[in-house]
């Protein structure tokens, strides 16, 4: 029967036979919807770049694709990704990391990327908490939760990633639980068609490390608790604040044309030697 | 060696930062991704004008963090990248300077150093940077680093730095100062045809399990992305694949080491000095900016009939441990001077002291270069 | 082996960089000598501390800094406090007469020129005052000659300002007095 | 011909993932017996005959432990299956 | 001079990390901010349980530029201030380092060194830090950093590191490294009154225009903010009252050097260092947990009859010029062994080449500290 | 007649006698603005710690306002007041810098401390371009616009601060023009008396950078289009997208309460007393 | 009594900022012939009967530069001024 | 001095360096001996390499590091593969059966303990597989006493889960065999 080869095993380095992940993780579950999403838009690895940071997260294209792939530092996956994609124009630049790389240590850069429009396909990994490093509090880590950096009960509010990365300027923003694997990959598919910056929130199980701290459980307790508190982003519009409260807001936040800037040089630069002629 | 494609050959008269812009343009540079910064601002501002017309690109990034990772993300992708700052930017970059180390990509960072520490002068130059270029990110690691003296050198260094940073897949590093940088003198550019150019070696073998892409001493081809090489870049500890290995002490040992080997190994290939002490009594030290001041002074104390001499390190790293190692072996006094506080002076005092005297002079004010008469008095006070 | 030193300085804003870059310019370009040309300033962008200093030499210029000019041309009171114990002995001071009231009795060779009212109210351009001092230098001086002067500043000033320019140079170079 | 396959050994374990279960809507899985060579128990399939091969199983297993053949298939065509 | 008011004493078996916590709680730090890292993520993870307990705050941060910032202006508003992280944090931090040494705030940073360059291995230990804290930020200044060999003195030393901080007004380095940081050993606390602590100065004056704030080499009172002292702060040069000054050379010169001065004269003070090479013919000369291996390979070597002795560097920075030159004044044969590819060696060397022979000697897997049987091998060697 | 002293002179260090910006530049009128709340509210310099970075809009109240003040590094000061306030919550802890260096090198420590809601003061000069480095272009800078790095018209897109940082989760955000003074004192006292973290955005003209960038000329013409752009939040709010091209929405973004950093950490260290007594 | 002082040695210029001209409800500011010690001409009033003391021109000035003397004032009370 | 030197090892999550923490403490705490406890692991939490090595002394230890130890427990495979062949000549190896396969024939004295199996289906606490392997190490060394090692583990034990390890050790101690 190990005879059979998953369908995606195409997509991975012949010589990474295990992920690294732990059981039960959620990054699996969006390494399968990032694939899939590939595989639907009929495009091939030479077709990517991929590019992540530092994280439990980040290892989901790193080593297991079988592509160009840039591993950064922790927090600049998006920093580098833009040098990629402005170099080159014609590929597709996809990042995946987490929640702590790309919003904590790596704010900054997403909103900016955000700002410019650049066409970057970003898929952020939130899971509520720092994975690799043992649990820690994150900016997503809900408020009053006791990681390890807030045994007495975080005391911060947490960002609310997507709608913060729609005020920045995104062009393609999306929202989805990994309970929710096939509309993820519909939004994968849709952020890589974009021109312009995408986002897409996938908001995660780390049974390790926040499953402990929530106290929610393991995998499939997570995973209950996102089917349960999932609210779509058409209903949600129309409930008040305190209603949402604790509620996982899914779908698309927003989906507008504007000038994309790797585009916008090929343009200038194009427009540049016709000057000249 | 290929030849350039575009310079704007004359004679010029304008600024270091100037000169050092027109230099990247003319080794081909294609990609700059800085954040202002006196008193380096005009190598980018003058690179925004000047790159959309030879077809490259200028990003203005978020902040010099955001400058290196894009310069190095656009170096994978294939272009010939530079980023622009002063000590403070530098700074900010070092983690992502150990990054463009580990992972063996070539990028040009030029430096214009202003006085620091911190937010210091900005507008006011000094050799503050000398060592924290080469040792300010943690770990252990080598890089290479030139030191111009003048606008001039700022166009030659400039090149220079592309090229050595392509055949070794380092970056290299521009000391410049505000002072030169700010600094207008005549620049000759020669035509395109007459500036030699480093072309990148890419590998043609499709599996990266079956290349060597990393760790090579000798200096690996370059997976360069977009060419279906399926090239793994990472700077977590990795084999000559470039995959992760976070267990083996042998695979970290080389993945520390080999990168400092490739460098020190061709260390005479890389380091560039100027000599010029032939039987002197006493040698003049000096790298960047200060080497105006002792080649002054060198001449008003063979004036007065005191021999001295001098030795400049066009290239501060590697360190030229070789040519203090000659110096101090013809040479009985051997006098440093420097605009700081004496940051390359312990590493001068190494090769040096098992056989000659070393000693020390710094500016009378940081940030303004030595006067050679100040420079002459301590030379009379160490060979009377 | 001639080398002349100048520093000229001013307040941000008022071009006395500019001033020095045109001198420079005139040397290499138009009198085939060599020129160093240094600046500092503060960073405020206006009323700041600015100075420049330019050595023109017949040889390429080995130690590149001025610490005892030859000239100094200073456009503020600010510039006179900094940098005119520095002149050396014999050196000469032109000055903007309205900007400055009071100059130390150590210097001698004094030429004054009134170039902010000159530039506001006969060029109607403030901000020429530095080619009005220019103009001055040029008249007092052999630095550099005064073709190479008037082609390097009007290699350098904005177009379609060229004549305001030549006008605030030639009034600098007639009305300069002293020393 | 079967519709399933679990590469056991790529399975780390029902006892601390164990999403296949959860999300098999014929509940078609229960732990195995055997552990697989990293100590992990994986699932094993109870009643192929009533699987529809809606393939959540295979998209929720996030070590790509589990293969549907959607070609084997007789039930109704995949849909959106567990996950809203 | 006071006393902890308190202390866990007692004797406990617990890592280095947690020792490092527990000193800090005993030097009275009631401001940690920090951001994980592997392998220092123990102490703020304790601390941020810990701190609470004993009325002080911790903070995470959204990245360790944030924490190096808050823990300089929590300083300044009159805590205890501490930040934590491992090489790749120490590299973002370099900017705002300069920017505590230029304003003369007191902090201490706990640099639990791991395997680098760049993201190298993370919970490996590795000495690679030892320069870039010394010499990582632009410009010319100075630090001061120990090293400890233990998880013990990770607790004793990090109240020292406070005690200095508060003495001197300057940042004060904890050198472990991920080995010493995650041993677990036995560790001895003291009980509180057993524990002396430097108070903080503040002066009393209130028009700053009327004190001296700044640049007293004799290290001036701190005008803490929230007691009316209108207190002026800033990196940009200032003259003695905080007051920004951009033109003044000679300002500029005592804004770099009065700060590097106030910690070069009081060198003798700060320096702490471990002699033990009477009668030695090769004395091995360490800092951090490699002198443990080296104290072992002494053993060795003089259970076969070989004269060997070891100097151990407590501080590492200033740089301790006067034992090394000691040393090399009473013994021949000097061996520098570190857990990196020679940082400190230079430094060494510059010291005592007029008067030994200096070698060096690396472990033969990066990371992995020496084993004793090769330090021997190469005293051998070298003593043959 | 200059024996006159100007009422605000007061609150400045008298051995400070002039400012240090150029003529006509707006940072002069948020000087105004922030002292004239001071006394409105009857606060004393002494109640204030003042933090600013790197700019000549961080040279607001360095070192002209009597009060402790720490200049910091660019980008940084939200950082450094995060740490001043913990240490003295009972301090009103004000930031005045700039838009380059609060929302490009800064971006990152302004949206997290408005996620965190710890009770700062931020006063952020947005004049659309660094001023103090010689003109270059901002996140700030309108598309399109030509500045020093941008000499081909900018190819970016600009953030619209003051929403972002709301959906970042400030409790206060508000913003003004120079062109009103008065709403702008009355925004910052305000800020200052929020328990929260309070953002107002200044609008400000930089004629020498901004004023030659846009072509719009000199002070009294930026100021003009100030005046002749404002639109009121309110009047915004029901305005649609393509009307409000170019346009400065002014007011009240977001007055919200919401549990605050500092007093919650006081909170906790009080009732862990509690707990061990 | 009068209501407006111009700190002439404050201001930076009515050429370049000008501001008082342009906020000056009443317009009553021009000029002055005299440049001040850093080389800028302030303005001078040229109708202190009409002011009506609105404090725009303290207000707006950025160099504080002009001080109006409420106390001293006999028009309307200060309004919004022209600031919206 | 006598000195004795341990590696643990496993996988991420298997507990091996816990396991060398309660030695330590045992020897510290309860058998006045001195103790260093170091350890390595890769970044993945789960399932990556993971190892511990003690070292127990009656003098302060001064060397820190096991290069050859005298005792190696293995609580996976890939311990095997790493340390084996590092095992001091005549040094015993205690390994969990249910995870490993090989051993080289290079290791004599061998003690087998299917502690995972245990772990999982007597204890039915999958994570005392390491405490199953204390109980099988306090048999067949003298390392640290029985009853130090029990006293440490019950000190560093969650409250509440006390007995089920005790259980473990229990079953380990019972259960080894060899060599
Ligand atoms: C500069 C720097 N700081 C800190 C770290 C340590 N670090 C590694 S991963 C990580 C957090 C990862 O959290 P997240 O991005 O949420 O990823 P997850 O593991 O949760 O998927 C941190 C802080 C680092 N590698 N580099
Ligand atoms: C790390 C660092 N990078 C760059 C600079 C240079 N710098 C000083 S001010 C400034 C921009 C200021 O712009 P903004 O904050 O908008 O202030 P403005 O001058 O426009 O008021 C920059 C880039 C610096 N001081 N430090
Ligand atoms: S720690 Fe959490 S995020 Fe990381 S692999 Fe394990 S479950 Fe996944
Ligand atoms: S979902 Fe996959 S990994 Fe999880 S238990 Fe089922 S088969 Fe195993
Ligand atoms: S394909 Fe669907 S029905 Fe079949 S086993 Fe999997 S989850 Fe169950
Ligand atoms: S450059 Fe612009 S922002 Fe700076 S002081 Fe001048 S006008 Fe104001
Ligand atoms: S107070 Fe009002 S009316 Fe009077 S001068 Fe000023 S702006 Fe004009
Ligand atoms: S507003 Fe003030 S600075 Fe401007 S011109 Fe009028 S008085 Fe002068
Ligand atoms: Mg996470
Ligand atoms: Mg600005």
């Amino acid at each position: 029967m190990n005879a059979t080869v998953h369908p995606l095993r195409k997509y991975a380095r012949p010589h990474v036979t295990r992920t690294t992940t732990c059981p039960g993780c959620g990054n699996g579950i969006a390494t399968q919807a990032i694939l899939r999403a590939i595989e639907e838009l009929d495009l091939r690895m030479d077709d990517f770049v991929f590019v992540s940071g530092i994280g439990c997260s980040a290892w989901i294209p790193s080593p297991f694709f079988a592509a160009d792939t840039l591993h950064t530092t922790h927090g600049r996956p998006v920093a580098f990704a833009t040098g990629v994609k402005l170099g080159l124009p014609e590929k597709h630049v996809m990042v995946v990391s987490g929640d702590g790389d790309l919003t904590a240590i790596g704010g900054n850069h997403l909103i900016h990327a955000a700002r410019r429009n650049i066409g970057l396909t970003v898929v952020l990994m939130n899971n509520g908490i720092y994975g690799m490093t043992g649990g820690q509090t994150a900016p997503t880590t809900p408020r009053g939760i006791s990681t390890v950096t807030s045994p007495y009960g975080s005391l911060e509010h947490s960002f609310d990633i997507a709608p913060m990365i729609v005020s920045a300027g995104a062009a393609y923003v999306a929202r989805w639980t990994t309970h929710h694997p096939r509309q993820l990959t519909k939004a994968i598919k849709k952020g890589l068609t974009k021109k312009g910056f995408a986002l897409i929130e996938v908001v995660t199980q780390c049974p390790v490390q926040f499953g402990r701290a929530s106290k929610l459980g393991g995998a499939v307790e997570i995973l209950k608790h996102f089917k349960s508190n999932s609210v779509r982003i058409e209903k949600a519009r129309k409930m008040d604040p305190a209603e949402l409260l604790g509620k996982i807001v899914v779908g698309e936040f927003v989906d507008i044309e504007k000038p994309e800037l790797s585009s916008e040089w090929t343009r200038l630069i194009h427009s540049m030697r016709e000057g000249r002629q | 060696m290929i030849k350039a494609r575009t310079a704007l050959a004359g004679t010029h008269f304008d600024m270091g930062n100037w000169a050092c812009a027109e230099g990247a343009i003319a080794a081909g540079c294609n990609f700059v991704a800085g954040y202002p910064i006196t008193p380096a601002s005009e190598v980018a501002n003058y690179m925004a004008k000047r790159l959309p017309q030879v077809g490259g690109i200028f990003l203005q990034t978020e902040d010099e963090i955001a400058a290196i990772c894009s310069v190095i993300g656009a170096s994978w992708a294939g272009c010939r990248a530079l980023t622009v700052t002063s000590g403070p930017g530098i700074s900010l970059m070092q983690e992502n300077i150990g990054f463009a180390v580990s992972t063996e990509t070539p990028i040009v960072i030029i430096d214009v150093q202003r006085l620091g520490p911190s937010t210091g002068v900005p507008s006011i130059g000094m050799a503050g940077d000398i060592v924290q270029v080469a040792r300010g990110s943690h770990g252990d690691y080598q890089i290479i680093a030139l030191c111009p003296e003048s606008p001039q050198e700022m166009f030659d260094l400039t090149i220079r730095a592309f090229n050595i940073a392509e055949t070794y897949r380092v970056p290299v590093f521009l000391m410049a100062d505000g002072f030169i940088g700010h600094m207008r003198e005549q620049i000759i550019i020669p035509p395109a045809d007459q500036i030699d150019l480093v072309e990148r070696r890419v590998p043609t073998v499709a599996d990266p399990m079956k290349r060597q892409d990393f760790l090579d001493i000798g200096v690996a081809p370059m997976p360069v992305f977009g060419k279906g090489l399926q090239a793994h870049v990472t700077s977590s500890c990795h084999d000559e694949h470039g995959m992760r290995n976070l267990t083996e002490p042998a695979v970290m040992h080389r993945y520390v080491m080999n990168p400092i080997q490739k460098i020190l190994t061709h260390r005479d290939q890389i380091v560039e000095v100027r000599e010029d002490y032939v039987n002197a009594d006493l040698v003049l030290v000096t790298y960047g900016t200060v080497s105006r001041s002792a080649r002054a002074a060198a001449r008003l104390a063979r004036n007065q009939g005191l021999r001295v001499g001098t030795l400049r390190l066009i290239t501060c790293w590697p360190f030229p441990e070789e040519a203090i190692r000659k110096a101090a072996s013809r040479v009985n006094n051997l006098l440093v001077l420097e605009n700081n506080s004496g940051q390359l002076y312990p590493y001068i005092r190494a090769e040096a002291a098992h056989a000659s005297r070393v000693e020390f002079l710094g500016p009378q004010f940081l940030g303004q270069i030595h006067d050679p008469n100040a420079i002459l008095e301590k030379v009379k006070e160490m060979l009377a | 082996m001639t080398r002349t030193e100048l520093t000229i300085a001013g307040l941000g804003g008022q071009g006395s960089i500019l001033a020095g870059m045109m001198l420079g310019k005139a040397a290499v370009a138009y009198d085939g000598k060599f020129a160093t040309h240094t600046q500092a300033y503060s960073s405020e962008l206006r009323g700041g501390f600015a100075a420049a200093w330019v050595i023109i030499a017949d040889e390429p210029v080995e130690y590149p800094r001025v610490i005892h000019p030859d000239i100094l041309v200073a456009q503020a009171q600010d510039s006179i406090d900094r940098f005119a114990s520095s002149l050396k002995p014999g050196g000469i001071l032109i000055m903007d007469t309205d900007m400055i009231s009071n100059i130390p009795e150590s210097v001698n060779g004094v030429f004054r020129i009134p170039a902010t009212s000159i530039a506001r109210n006969e060029v109607n351009e403030p901000v020429t005052a530095n080619i009005v001092m220019l103009g001055a230098l040029c008249k007092c001086t052999d630095l550099v000659s005064r073709i190479a002067l008037e082609a390097a500043i009007q290699e350098m000033v904005p177009k379609g300002k060229t004549e305001k320019n030549m006008d605030a140079f030639r009034l600098g170079y007639e009305r300069v007095k002293g020393a | 011909m079967s519709k399933v396959d679990v590469l056991s050994q790529n399975c780390k374990g029902v006892d601390q993932c164990g999403i296949c279960k959860y999300v098999c809507p014929k509940d078609l899985y229960r732990d195995s017996k055997e552990m697989n060579s990293a100590g992990y128990i994986p699932p094993e399939m109870t009643d192929e005959a009533s699987c529809t091969a809606c393939e959540n199983c295979m998209i929720y297993c996030p070590d790509m432990a589990i293969v549907v053949h959607k070609d084997a298939q007789d039930g109704p065509p995949a849909g959106e299956g567990s996950d809203d």
